[in-house]
This record gives C-alpha cells, structure tokens and sequence, in this order.
C-alpha cells in the first residue's frame, strides 16, 4: 500500500468557487492509502509546490495526487516537485477538477461529489503506480522544412543561422510562395518581390541549406529528434547541374496553351517553364502532361536548342531517404474555390476577380504586365467594386466559418493602390466589418478613405449581374443609410477566403500531427505552445496553422526555428517511460501484438524461462523501449495479458474505473 | 480403423514418429478419449469412430516441446485449429506428422439420449469402416434404432468442409453432412428484442458452474496462463466477493478468442451443463465475416486476422446495422 | 400572450436562431422585394430579438415577401430570414381577423389567364 | 421505365399543354408516366412553419402511394415539386415532423422519406440523358435563342432541392441545346418573377417580370421557357419587354415531332 | 440547480484518448461548454489502449453508459491505434446488443483537439440518452446465481 498525500488547488476561484475544496480534502482523505491531505490557492505557486515537498519529506509519502488543472497543464510541474523531493515523478497523477468538473459544472454540490469522484480515480490509480525511468534517445541533429513559401524560407534561415542542417520541400518548381504572387505589401507598400527575392538568394546560397524544390514528402516515420523521411524529387525532365537557365528553351517550346499557375491561370505559359523571372532554382521543369514530346514522341525542341544538353526526358522521380531530428511544416495556402458562390459570377464573368488574381493583374510580370485593365476586353475600368468577406465567416455549409484575416488590410492596399495611380477610378468596398488590429493598420486603412477618397460602404453584396452592356450590376446593401444599392461596376473583386494548401492533410497524417475541421494544423497549447504540434517534434510555421498575414507569419517562422534549434541542440532526450512492457511468464509467443504495432518495436526471441521451476526455452515477445511509444494497440490484443502498458497498466484503468463506478 | 493404426506401427516402427497422438477407447461404447501411445504395443486401445469427437490439435502444444516427432490424427475441421495454433507460433510443424482422418459426422451421445434412448450397451454403426445412416443400439430396455444424421453434434451440421487444411497424409474419405445453417440460432437470437436476447442468456449462462471444460479443451483458448488465472487486471479474485470473472467469464473468452476461434464446437460438446456456448463465437464469426469479409481462422496461415488489420472505410461502431 | 412570448414564437414556429446573424445585410442586399418593405429583411432579427412584435405584425413586409428563398440561400449563416419573416405572418394570419385575404376581393383580382396555382399560393400565405 | 406522376392542379386546366406534352413526350423517349390517383392539390407553397403539418399531409399521402407503388415520383410544375420535395425532405430528416405526420395518416407502414422526387428535366438529364434526347430530336430547334427562365422554386434552397447550382444552373440550358437550339445565358434567370404576389400587388410583379425579360432579352433571348404556369402567368404580363414565353415540354414536343397542329404557330 | 434526490443520476465512464478528446475535454472546460457532472473521464494514450474488458468492468461495477472517445480516423497520434480499436468497439457492441444490453449504452465518437464544441454536444447527447433507457441491470445480473 502506497502512502498517498492529496493536495486539493482552488485555482484562485477558479476551482474554489464551484467545488468545496474543504469537502474535498475531509472526503478523500479517508481514502485508503492517504495519509496527508491539504488544499492550497494555488498548487502550481512555488509556496504549492513546497507544500508538496514538505509532505512528502514529514509524512514520507510514496505517491501524490494533485487535484487541480488539467495534466496537461501542470503535470510537468507538479512532477519535477516530486522529483525534487526525491520521489519517483512518475508517482505523481493528477485529478482534472477544473477543465473536467469546476469550469463546466455550476452546482457546488454536483461538482464537490464529481471532484471526489476523479480525486478517487486518481488515488485508486497512484495505488497502483510504480517508479518508472525514462530512457534515452539519440537527436539527429537535421531539420526538415516542408514547404518553400516565406514561412519555411524564414524558419529554414533561422536554423541554418544557428548552425544546424536544414533541407526545405518545396512541391513547386520554385521556392517563394504566395509572397512571391504579390505585388505590394501592406501597411507600407513595400515591393513584395523586392523584399522576399534576398531572402531567396540567401536561403540557395546559406552552406547549410539544401532546398529540394518539385519535391514532396512520401513518407515519414520514426519520432522526436530521429524522424526518418522519403522524399519524392519528382523528375524534371531537366539536368540541374547542367542547366544555364538561359530560358531559350521556354521561348522556342511550341506548347504554350498551359494555364499559367503563377498567374493564376489567366494566362499561358509553355511547357517547359520556371514559374517566374527570379525563380531559385532558375531550372525549368517540363510539365509533362503538356508538353509534345511526352504526349506524342514527337518535336524534342527543347532538347535541340539547350546548348548546355540539360534535356533529359527519362529522368525518372527519385527518392531521398534523410533523418531528421526536427520537421517544421510550413505548407502555407490557397484561396477556396469559388464554385459555392456563383451569385458573385465568378463562373460568370471574367471581370469578376479573386483579390490574389488583382495581385497579379497590378504586377508588372503578371498577364497585362501591370495595368489595370478588365480581362474580358482589355479596357480600363473606371468603376470598381471590392467585395469582402467571400467565403469567410460563413458558418452554413458554402464557406468557412472563420476569419480570413488578412483580406481588410489588403483590400484597403489594392483601393488605395488603385486610387493612387488611376485617380479617374471610382473604387467602392463593401464590407461587414473592417478589422484592422496591428501596428499601423486602422491608420492604413484610415488613409485610404480619407486622403485616397475610397468609397466604404457597410453591407453585404447579394448578388453580381453581368449586363448585356458588358458592365457587372453590384447589388448591395448599405445598411447604414437602409437602403439597397445598385451600382454598375466595370470589375468586381472578391476577398476569397483563405483555407490552408489541399496537401497538408496527407503531410498531416503522416506526422500524425493533429488538424482541425478547417484543416488548420493544431497546435499543442493555443495560447502557451502556438508553434508546437501536439506530436513532439513537429513545429508550425506560418498560415498552415491559421490565418496571418506576413509579419505575423516571419515572427512565427522564427519562434518555430527557435523550438527547433532548442531540440537539435539537445544530445540526447529522455523518452517516455510509459511504454509497453510483457510478462515473459505469461506471454504465449503468439505474434498477435507485434501485428498491430505501428512502430515495430515488438520483436520475438526464443529465450530460456524458468516458470516457478519449469525451466525451458520459449517465444516470447520484447519491446524496444526506444522503439515504443505507447499507444497501447498490443496491450488488447494480448488475451493473457502478458503485455501491459506502464504509467496505464490493466490493474491502473481498472482500479480508476472501479474508483468511479463506485 | 486397421488401417491407422497399421500405418502408425510403421511410423513408430522406422523412427518417423516417437509417440502416437488418438483417441483410446473409453469404458463406454460412446466415450473414447484422447491418449499417447509410446509403443506398438499400446496402439491395441486405439480407437477412431463416430465418437471421436475430442480435438487433438490443443495437445500438440505439449507435444511440440517433447523430444522427437508426434504422430497426430486430426479430423478436417481439428487441421483448422492446428492451423491456426501454428499461425501463432504455438505449435511447432516441424514436431508433428499429421495424418488426416476422414469423417462421417461425429454422434452427441447427449442427443442421442434425448431421443429417449436410456441405458445404452452397445452401439453399432458409428464405427468408421460400416458407418451407415442408421444406428443400431442395444440398451437394457432393448434395441433402439436412430438416424445417425439426428445423433450428429451441432457443428457436424453445419461442417466447415471434408478438407483438411494441414496433413502429411490423409486415411480415410469423408462424407458431406451439411443439412444446417450455420447462422440460424444467432439470427434468431439477433431477431429478439433486447430483453428476449438478455432472458436468452441469462437462462443459459445462470447453469454455468465455472468448471473450466470450455476452457480448458478449446484449442483456442491456450494461454499459458489464463487471464482469470492471474492477477493482471484484477480479474481473479477467487475469494473475493467480486464477481467480475463470475459475469463476465464468458463475453471475455469469447471476445479473447475472436478472430482466432475455428468455430471447432468443442465448447458445447463439453459443456456438463449443455450451454450452448458456440453461439458466443459464432456470434463474432458472423459480424466478422459480415463487417470484414469472410474470414476463417485456420484456413489461410497467412491471411491477416481480423482483429490485428484493419481497413480505412471500416464500419463505424455506432452504426446500426444495415 | 406578452411580446416575449410572441418572439418564442415566431423561434419556434421558424426554427431559426437569430442570435446566429452577423447583421451582414446580405438578405437585404438579394432581397427583390427590398423596395416595398418597410422593415428590412436584416432588421427583422433585431425586432425578433428585442421582442418588438408589434411593429412587425403591423409591418407592410410581410406581405411583400415573395418567399423565393434567395435570402435563405444566400445567407452565411444560416439564419433563414424568409422562414422569420413567414413565422411572423403566421402569427398574424393565425389570430382572428388577421387575414390578407379574404375570398370577397378574389373576383375583382381575377383575369382570364390566372392560374388557380396562384389562387391557391395566396390562400396558403395570406390566410388561415 | 414506370415512374408515379403527379400533374397537379393548375395542370389539369390553365396549364393542360404543359401536362399533354410532358405525357407525349414521354411515350416517345421511352418512359411511363402513372398518375397517382386520387391526388389533391400540394397547396402551391410549402408550408414554411415547423408547426405546419396538416399542411403537409397531401404531399405525404402522394409521396405515399408512390412508395407504395415501388416508383419514383416525377412532377412538371415548379411549384408542386419544390412543395413535395421539400416536404419528402422534412419526413426523411426532421423528426418531428415526420412523427406527427405519421400520427395524422392512418398508413399500414409509417412514411420516411422513401420516395424519390425527380423533376421531369431531371429525368431527362439523369434517367434519359440529354445526349440521348438529342438522338430523338426529329425537328431541331435550330437558329432558335432561348432563354431559360428557371424561378425560385426548382433551385432554392439548394440543400434540399439538390436540383442544379442554385446561382448558376445549366441543366435548361443544356437541355435548349439538346433541342438544337441555342441557349441564352442571363443573370436573371434565378430570380422570383413574384410569384404569389402577383394576385394582389401586380405591380410589383410586373417590375419584377421586366427586369428579368429585358435581361434575357439583352442579352439576345426571343423567347423565354419556364416550367411553372405562375411563372408563365406573371411574365406574360411583363409591361416593358415582351418575349414569348413557352413551356419547356411545349418545345420538346415541337422537337421530338409530337406537336399538336391546334398549337403550331 | 439543486440535486434532486429521485432523479436518476447514471453513472457514466468515458475513456478519452490523450492526444484528441481529452484534449477536446479541456477545450469544452475552458470555453464553459456544460455537460452533466455524470460524465466521468478516464485519460488513456489513445483509444487503442481500451480493453473490452475495461467496459465490461465499468458496467458490471454499475455504469449505465460507457463511451470512448478517440481521434479522427486518420488522425490518430499513433497513425494506426484509433482503426483497431473502432474494430474491437465494434464487435464488442455487437455483442452487447446480442445479450441484450440496449445499445445506446455503448459508443464511440471521434472528438479531436480541437472540438471542445462536439465534446460538450457528444456528452450532453450521450447523457440524455442514457437517462432515457434508465438505469443498467442487464449487464450487472447476466448470470443470477440459482
């Protein structure tokens, strides 16, 4: 039998105010086992913590229950007190009495009864617990970053700054993202290029950077600090080490009807192209399912004009296996598709726009090289109507329930921007809410309605009609003046909203990082581990964790190197000692755990046993510790059960179960 | 019958084989059990009839750790069971010549009994060699006839098949008996209303008296120690007021033997007190086979079990069935 | 029956929540009969909400919607003004005397082409 | 193919060419149209109140019969098949209605919301194909333009009528061009003509009708297709813009060759 | 609220994997999302690591209702545990409504981190399912002794 001490917390009020924590400690302590029970304000305080250190020092306590938070909260904190008191941490459960009783419960009695109840449980369990140690296990002393935008380009610089190896994913022909799709940026109008362009040439030129582009993740096992990784380099069709990136090529290829991706598709490009002007790696690639020469056998232009001989149409996919001690992803996004919305007549209408197609049309590169103009005929608009709030903060089941975030501050750009250089255009923005918290945004957009005269109307637009005349009918509302607009517009702009890029939920369940229904990664604590995965060993960079616009990205992109680099500067780290363990008395050699373990970590060997007497050799099952990590999927397949799970053993739940039933 | 054991002196005679695994005649006509037989001389008790019915394959798990070669007579349905006890490493293949025995259909002297025929002596027909569709029964209140069809344990009527799965050899033809469904009875209980259902069982497991005999002949059922045995999750509180084990003995068994059960029926055929405790895995058989795909446990030594594989678009628990 | 039942009500009788509405004015932005009311579709939530029945019973709106469910299709929220602005006529027309309608005026209304589909549409919306 | 067919009241009389052709027109493309018997009116609005039941009830007995009958249930007007769909709808997925409509109908079996509910065009686009109806096309429409003039009913809301995009639809387009003729596409083709409003305030209507005529027409439409007799009833009244508006079924006679000569122009 | 002394209070366990529902436990608690105090929570590492025969014993001790909560199929912090664990529950399940045991007792529901909404909703729905079938007596008196 354990000596047990309970310590009950008030969480300030937090607890205090619907459990009796008095009741508590007059209840339990008559548990068998308890022999010290107290309740303190605030347990976590380093005048709680000593209160569990002198307990266990007087009373010579060999488990100890904290009833307060959730584990997930303060566990850590509560073990390495009991570690200081030189008690086993591992003797040491706590009883959720605030997220799991006190902060959903309103009834004192009901919840005081609940509280008792789970103090119980854990009690019953800390009965059973047994000193465990963690182990050790090696840091390969490598990071991955999946995804080349300016979240992975900064998080890979901060790293490689540090000195550690990091190779970046990047699934398009070039690194750059989306900022390279953007002609300024808010709130100081800055070149968008001029600005991510270094940050590209430094990441190619950085000694420790090794940036595989036209690549992707196939696979990726292993866990925190020895993650091992496939890489798919999908085939080029172009000899990198050979290439000049004179761009001959790319003139003479005949094939030019493909929809230009980085331009939005609104207009072509050929088939063997890099994706913009300061494209790193300046390679091309052949999109095979374009070009001539896959399709038919036939032409091989490109193959005769490259003085350098870098054509190589059988190259094939390849596949890099590397280990990694840290992933980062930073897989970043794409506008939703716009098919739920017809009533904007985006299917409709050419003149009709998504606000990253307006980025393009306004940049010099882009498909009328920077003048704004209308892509049904070509003439320049004078009326233009912004829509916001497309597809975002829709709780039915056409959009997103969310908040885009970024789309008042860059409409508030493309209106003044408009204005500034075709002061003849009339802009109108019709928007629910302008949302402008940051540092010189609500100035930003101040400025442009009061110097750049930019026409705001509150109201939601219901339905855009192209006219036979070829203008666009805005039917709108301006709630404030109650009335129902029609304004004829020349082109109208939705603010799409954003959702994170389609491939991250494979990238997601191959880390087994968990993701929420918007697809968004989660992170480990929202407000305290914002950078974290829940998966050790996972970080978060940029929008594929939520919405945000650049600076918020790069602060993120160097918060997660830091978590990064604080793991690959670790040697060793201590792994979790709740792993499975078999009974080799018990343990029938059958096979069936070592079928449903995901880590292979169960193996067989034909050992000398000697059962109360019997001496002789048997099969049976070992677990690598260092393999496992504790699911407990062999546990339940073990019909003796030989193989139990320390830190959640049969007789542990068990008695936690018994504790509550009764 | 001759011809078994003709062919088991030769296999002791030339050293193949250092032991004989069968059935020896019991002090009944209707009770052979099974036995070793180390030398020729022993093999005058062998018997194989219509009453063998016991499985030998649990016994080659012993057998398997024994010096040398063990002669095994398995009938179709026992090479599932062998199959399956190789599949998890607990027989060794290597240690067992496996001489495969037709079958007829094996009796139920308990069904025969509640024909109404009492005071058995002596019965005839259910040898191997003149097994005919009738039995000729001598009792003290005189001769009895009955159908061997309607003597026939439960799972000879709804035999799995007249192959076996595992042999070296095969003596002897086997004959089609199939004249059942095998799913009727757990169809039928699935058809009930949840307090028939629960009545059903109630009645059936109130009779169990925890003797083991499902336990201990199931060729499934071949921990080295069972789980109601040791104190691993609190489960064998013998003198304990819990009676955890006493309710949930048999769900637990049935679940642990999931996936794995040949559906051998030797379960109820040793049951003294007659429950029919094949419905528990049929029960599992049937939503195996109708959740997953047909699967039998014994068949296919390298087909993935049920239980330890999965599919992305399995069924969701909750999900009534459709 | 106090105002504030009326607007459980017309929650009940819609099965609309419209504590649900961002006040977005998307319904009166699709709204083709906008013109002819006098309360706006989007300002329907906020009479459902502050109990103000009596304005909406007596309001020319409900019987100019068309019920053609452009608002309920187009609303990000889901909060289905035509269904509150239908629950709030069904409290009229279900109390005496509440009726749009009344089978005297159908003679004058009808000309040779009308469909008795129309008739009978009317009948539904107006009158009990 | 034998499907249940409900023509519903307007039907029977102001809209009987709507009825006859979608009859002949089935003979010819090779399908059956049973009509239930005994069927009462839908009531020409679905009942938007959650307490509306009885309200309700003929749509469910119709709905009824044709489960009964093992069929699909197919409709012509707008507004009897966005009544019973809806209705279907609200049997198979709200409980309570569905509970006390059942409680109401005295039915050997209870109704859930078996039955399927098809439009005629979506028989033709779904059941026939329209690649197949272009094959029966004796008399392509050819040089014709034609505007679909959709309405509310059939596309809204598009959860539960599941008819076609509601802001966007093709399938009387796609069916104009199985015809031979050439569809016009304007943004007004999904919004309400008036619909009931038309009884008492006939003009707002009439504006309604006209920004829906001279969109179509601005865009080059001779002429107007609608598949609902109200539709049919208010833009026919359409003070600006005048365009001949004919039922879809009238044209897929004229194409398939089974137009009466009463009604030839 | 005050207790009411007749009112059948059921005793519910609730298995939740670490990694998702816990997690999605204490997101209902921090955002105040109620559900009734009956709910008693179990924390495994991952649905995987529910025994049949943890269930069994929760019943048998007296629950009225037991549910596991795991991560999203595909989810699962351990790529695999959630797959054979809906198989087991599903067999399991199976059979309890074999014996007779109301199937409403029993579920399983994906709950992940970041659906505190859905847990609360989960529970609340659980709850008053359970309180509709009463209380459990099958499970505890299978086998009466004669």
């Amino acid at each position: 039998m354990q000596r047990i001490g309970v310590f009950v917390c008030h969480c300030g009020s937090n607890i205090a105010a619907t459990v009796d924590v008095k009741k508590v400690v007059e209840v339990v302590s008559k548990e068998p086992g308890v022999c010290h029970a107290e309740d303190y304000p605030y347990m976590c305080s380093e005048a709680g913590q000593m209160k569990i250190l002198e307990a266990v020092k007087e009373k010579n306590l060999s488990g100890v229950v904290v009833c307060s938070c959730s584990p997930r909260m303060h566990e850590a904190t509560f073990r390495k007190a009991a570690e200081r008191a030189g008690l086993n941490p591992y003797m040491v459960e706590i009883a959720n009495i605030r997220e799991h009783c006190s902060w959903i419960h309103k009834d004192m009695e009901e919840a005081t009864e609940k509280a008792v109840i789970l103090a119980r449980a854990a009690i019953a369990k800390v009965n059973l617990n047994t000193p465990l140690k963690a182990g050790e296990s090696r840091v390969t002393k490598r990071a991955l970053v999946i995804g080349g935008g300016i979240a992975g380009i900064q998080t890979a610089l901060d790293i490689a700054d540090a000195g550690y190896e990091v190779d970046i994913v990047e699934k398009t022909p070039s690194i750059g993202g989306r900022m390279s799709q953007l002609d300024k940026t808010f709130p100081t109008l800055d070149c968008s290029a001029c600005i991510l362009t270094p940050k590209m040439v430094e990441a190619a030129a950085h000694e420790k950077i090794n940036i595989y582009t036209y690549s992707e993740v196939d696979k990726v096992t292993g866990f925190v600090g020895d993650f091992t990784v496939d890489i798919r380099k999908k085939a080029r069709s172009v000899n990198s080490d050979k290439c000049t990136g004179c761009g001959v090529c790319q003139e003479k290829c005949p094939s030019k009807k493909s929809l230009n991706e980085f331009n939005r598709g609104l207009n072509t490009r050929s088939a063997i192209y890099t994706p913009f002007a300061q494209a790193i790696p300046n390679v091309p690639v052949i999109d095979r399912d374009a070009c001539i020469k896959f399709k038919t056998g036939k032409c091989g232009v490109c193959e005769k004009v490259c003085q350098a001989g870098a054509i190589d149409y059988n190259q094939q996919d390849e596949i890099i296996t590397e280990k990694y001690g840290a992933i980062v992803v930073a897989t970043g996004f794409d506008t939703i598709k716009l098919d739920n919305y017809d009533e904007y007549a985006y299917n409709q209408s050419k003149d009709v726009i998504t606000s990253l197609e307006l980025e393009r049309i306004m940049n010099a590169a882009g498909p009328t090289k920077g003048h704004l103009e209308r892509l049904s005929d070509g003439k320049a608009p004078k009326e233009m109507v912004f829509i916001q709030c497309v597809g975002s903060r829709c709780s039915d089941t056409r959009g997103k329930s969310y908040c885009s975030k970024i789309c008042c501050m860059y409409t508030a750009k493309h209106a003044m921007l408009i204005r500034d250089k075709y002061p003849d255009v009339n802009v109108t923005v019709f928007y629910i809410d302008v949302r402008t918290p940051g540092k010189n945004f609500d100035e930003f957009y101040r400025r442009a309605v009061e110097e750049y005269g930019v026409n705001y109307v509150k109201g939601q637009v219901g339905k855009v009609a192209p006219l036979p005349n070829g203008k666009l009918l805005v039917q709108g509302s301006d709630l404030l003046d109650n009335k129902q607009i029609l304004k004829e517009a020349d082109m109208v702009v939705l603010a799409t909203a954003i959702e994170p890029e389609a491939s991250v939920r494979k990238i997601a369940t191959m880390l087994t990082a968990s993701i929420d229904t918007n697809n968004f990664l989660t992170e480990a604590h929202p407000k305290l581990r914002p950078v974290e995965s829940p998966t050790a060993g996972v970080f978060l960079s940029g929008v594929c964790q939520g919405p945000k616009d650049i600076p918020e990205t790069v602060a993120q992109a160097g918060a997660a190197a830091v978590k990064a680099i604080g793991l690959l500067a670790k040697d060793k780290l201590t792994t979790n000692p709740c792993t499975a363990k078999p009974d080799e008395l018990l343990c029938n050699g059958c096979s069936q755990c070592a079928n449903v373990c995901p880590y292979g970590a169960i193996t067989y060997e034909n050992k000398e046993v000697n059962d109360h007497g019997i001496r002789e050799t048997r099969r049976v099952a070992q677990v690598n510790s260092a393999l496992c990590q504790g699911c407990g999927a062999c546990t339940v397949t073990c019909p003796s059960g030989a193989m139990d799970l320390q830190g959640f053993s049969n007789r542990q739940i068990i008695a936690e179960v018994d504790a509550i039933c009764r | 019958m001759q011809e078994l054991v003709n062919r088991a002196k030769e296999l002791l005679a030339n050293g193949t084989v250092q032991r004989v695994l069968g059935w020896k005649a019991g002090d009944m006509a209707y009770n052979p059990e099974p036995s070793y037989f180390e030398t020729e001389a022993d093999l005058s008790d062998f018997v194989y009839d219509a009453f063998c019915g016991a499985n030998l394959s649990k016994y080659m798990i012993e057998a398997s750790k024994k010096e040398g070669k063990t002669l095994v007579f398995l009938k179709p349905c026992d090479s599932y069971s062998f199959n399956q006890l190789l599949k998890e490493h607990r027989v060794d293949r290597e240690k067992a010549y496996i001489i495969g025995v037709g079958c007829k259909g094996k009796l139920d002297i308990e069904t025969i009994r509640k024909q109404g025929v009492k005071g058995i002596e002596e019965i005839s027909g259910a040898s191997m060699d003149d097994a005919c569709d009738t039995l000729k029964i001598k009792t003290i209140y005189g001769d009895k006839e009955v159908s061997y069809q309607s003597a026939m344990l439960e799972r000879c009527h709804v035999c799995k098949g007249k192959d076996h799965v595992v042999y070296d050899e095969v003596i002897g033809e086997s004959r089609d008996t199939v004249d059942g469904e095998r799913f009727s009875e757990v169809q039928r209980i699935e058809s009930m209303t949840p307090e028939e259902k629960f009545l059903f069982f109630q009645k059936e497991l109130s009779k169990c008296i925890r003797c083991n005999a499902c336990r201990n002949v199931c060729p499934a059922c071949s921990c080295r120690k069972c789980v109601f045995d040791s104190n691993k999750f609190d489960s064998a509180q013998k003198a304990n007021v819990d009676s955890f084990e006493e309710k949930m003995f048999h769900i637990i068994r049935a679940f642990h033997v999931a996936g794995r059960c040949t559906d051998c029926g030797e379960c109820s055929r040793v049951c003294p007190q007659g429950i029919p405790l094949h419905l528990f895995n049929r029960k599992f058989i049937k939503d195996i086979n109708e959740f997953y795909g047909d699967y039998t446990a014994g068949e296919d030594i390298d087909a993935e079990a049920p239980l330890t594989h999965f599919e992305f678009t399995d069924r969701e628990p909750n999900e009534e069935r459709g | 029956m106090s105002h504030r039942d009326y607007s459980g009500k017309i929650k009940e009788i819609s099965g609309v929540n419209p504590y649900k509405c961002m006040k977005c004015g998307k319904c009166s932005a699709t709204c083709p009969s906008f013109n002819e009311m006098d309360i706006k579709p989007h300002q329907f939530v906020s009479y459902v909400l502050n109990g103000d029945i009596e304005a909406l019973a007596e309001s020319k709106s409900l019987w100019k919607c068309l019920s053609c469910f452009a608002c309920v299709e187009r609303c990000p929220r889901d909060v289905k003004p035509g269904k509150l602005i239908d629950a709030a006529r069904q409290i009229v027309v279900r109390e005496r005397g509440g009726d749009y309608l009344s089978a005297d005026e159908i003679p004058e209304l009808l000309d040779e082409e009308l469909p008795q589909q129309l008739l009978v549409s009317a009948f539904r919306r107006y009158k009990r | 193919m034998k499907y249940s067919y409900y023509p519903g009241c307007t039907l029977k009389n102001k809209a009987k060419v709507l009825d006859r052709y979608a009859r002949s027109c089935a003979e010819v493309l090779g399908f059956e149209l049973e009509e239930i018997e005994n069927w009462q009116c839908c009531g020409g609005v679905y009942p938007l109140g959650n307490d509306e039941i009885a309200t309700k009830l003929s749509s469910v007995r119709v709905l009824n019969e044709a489960k009964e009958k093992g069929q699909e249930l197919v409709t012509v007007c707008s507004a009897c098949h966005h009544v019973i769909k809806r209705v279907n709808d609200d049997m198979k997925n709200v409980e309570d209605i569905r509970t006390r409509a059942n409680n109401y109908m005295s039915l050997s079996e209870p109704y859930s919301g078996e039955t399927t509910v098809l439009h005629y065009l979506e028989v033709l686009r779904d059941k026939i194909g329209f690649d197949k109806l272009k094959e029966k096309v004796v008399n392509p429409l050819t040089g014709k333009k034609i505007g679909a003039y959709y309405g509310c009913l059939l596309l809204r809301p598009g959860s539960v009528m599941a008819f076609d995009n509601p802001e966007n639809p093709k399938i009387m387009e796609d069916f104009i061009r199985a015809l031979g003729a050439e569809p016009v596409v304007y943004p007004y083709r999904n919004e309400c003509c008036g619909g009931y409003i038309s009884l008492k305030e006939k003009e707002m209507a009439k504006s309604m009708c006209d920004t829906i005529t001279e969109s179509a027409k601005g865009f080059g439409a001779d002429m107007l297709i609608t598949a609902c007799p109200l539709c049919m009833y208010n833009l026919n009244k359409s003070a600006k813009e005048t365009l001949p508006v004919y039922y879809f079924t009238e044209l897929l006679a004229e194409a398939l060759g089974v137009k009466e000569e009463a009604d030839e122009e | 609220m005050p207790l009411n002394e007749n009112e059948f209070r059921p005793k519910i366990v609730a298995f939740c994997c670490n990694w998702c529902s816990y997690a999605g436990a204490d997101l209902a608690g921090s955002s105040r999302l109620s559900y009734p105090a009956d709910v008693k929570i179990i924390k495994v590492p991952c649905s995987c690591r529910v025994n049949p025969m943890f269930i069994l014993r929760a019943f048998e001790k007296g629950a009225d209702g037991v549910i596991l909560c795991g991560c999203h199929p595909g989810d699962c912090h351990y790529s695999t545990g959630n797959y054979y664990a809906r198989r087991r529950m599903t067999l399991l399940f199976s059979m309890l409504d074999y014996l007779g045991i109301e199937k409403g007792r029993t579920r399983v529901e994906w709950v992940s981190a970041a659906e505190g909404v859905k847990f609360s909703q989960t529970m609340n729905e659980f709850v008053e399912k359970i309180r509709s079938l009463g209380e459990n007596v099958r499970l505890g008196d299978l086998r009466c002794k004669n």
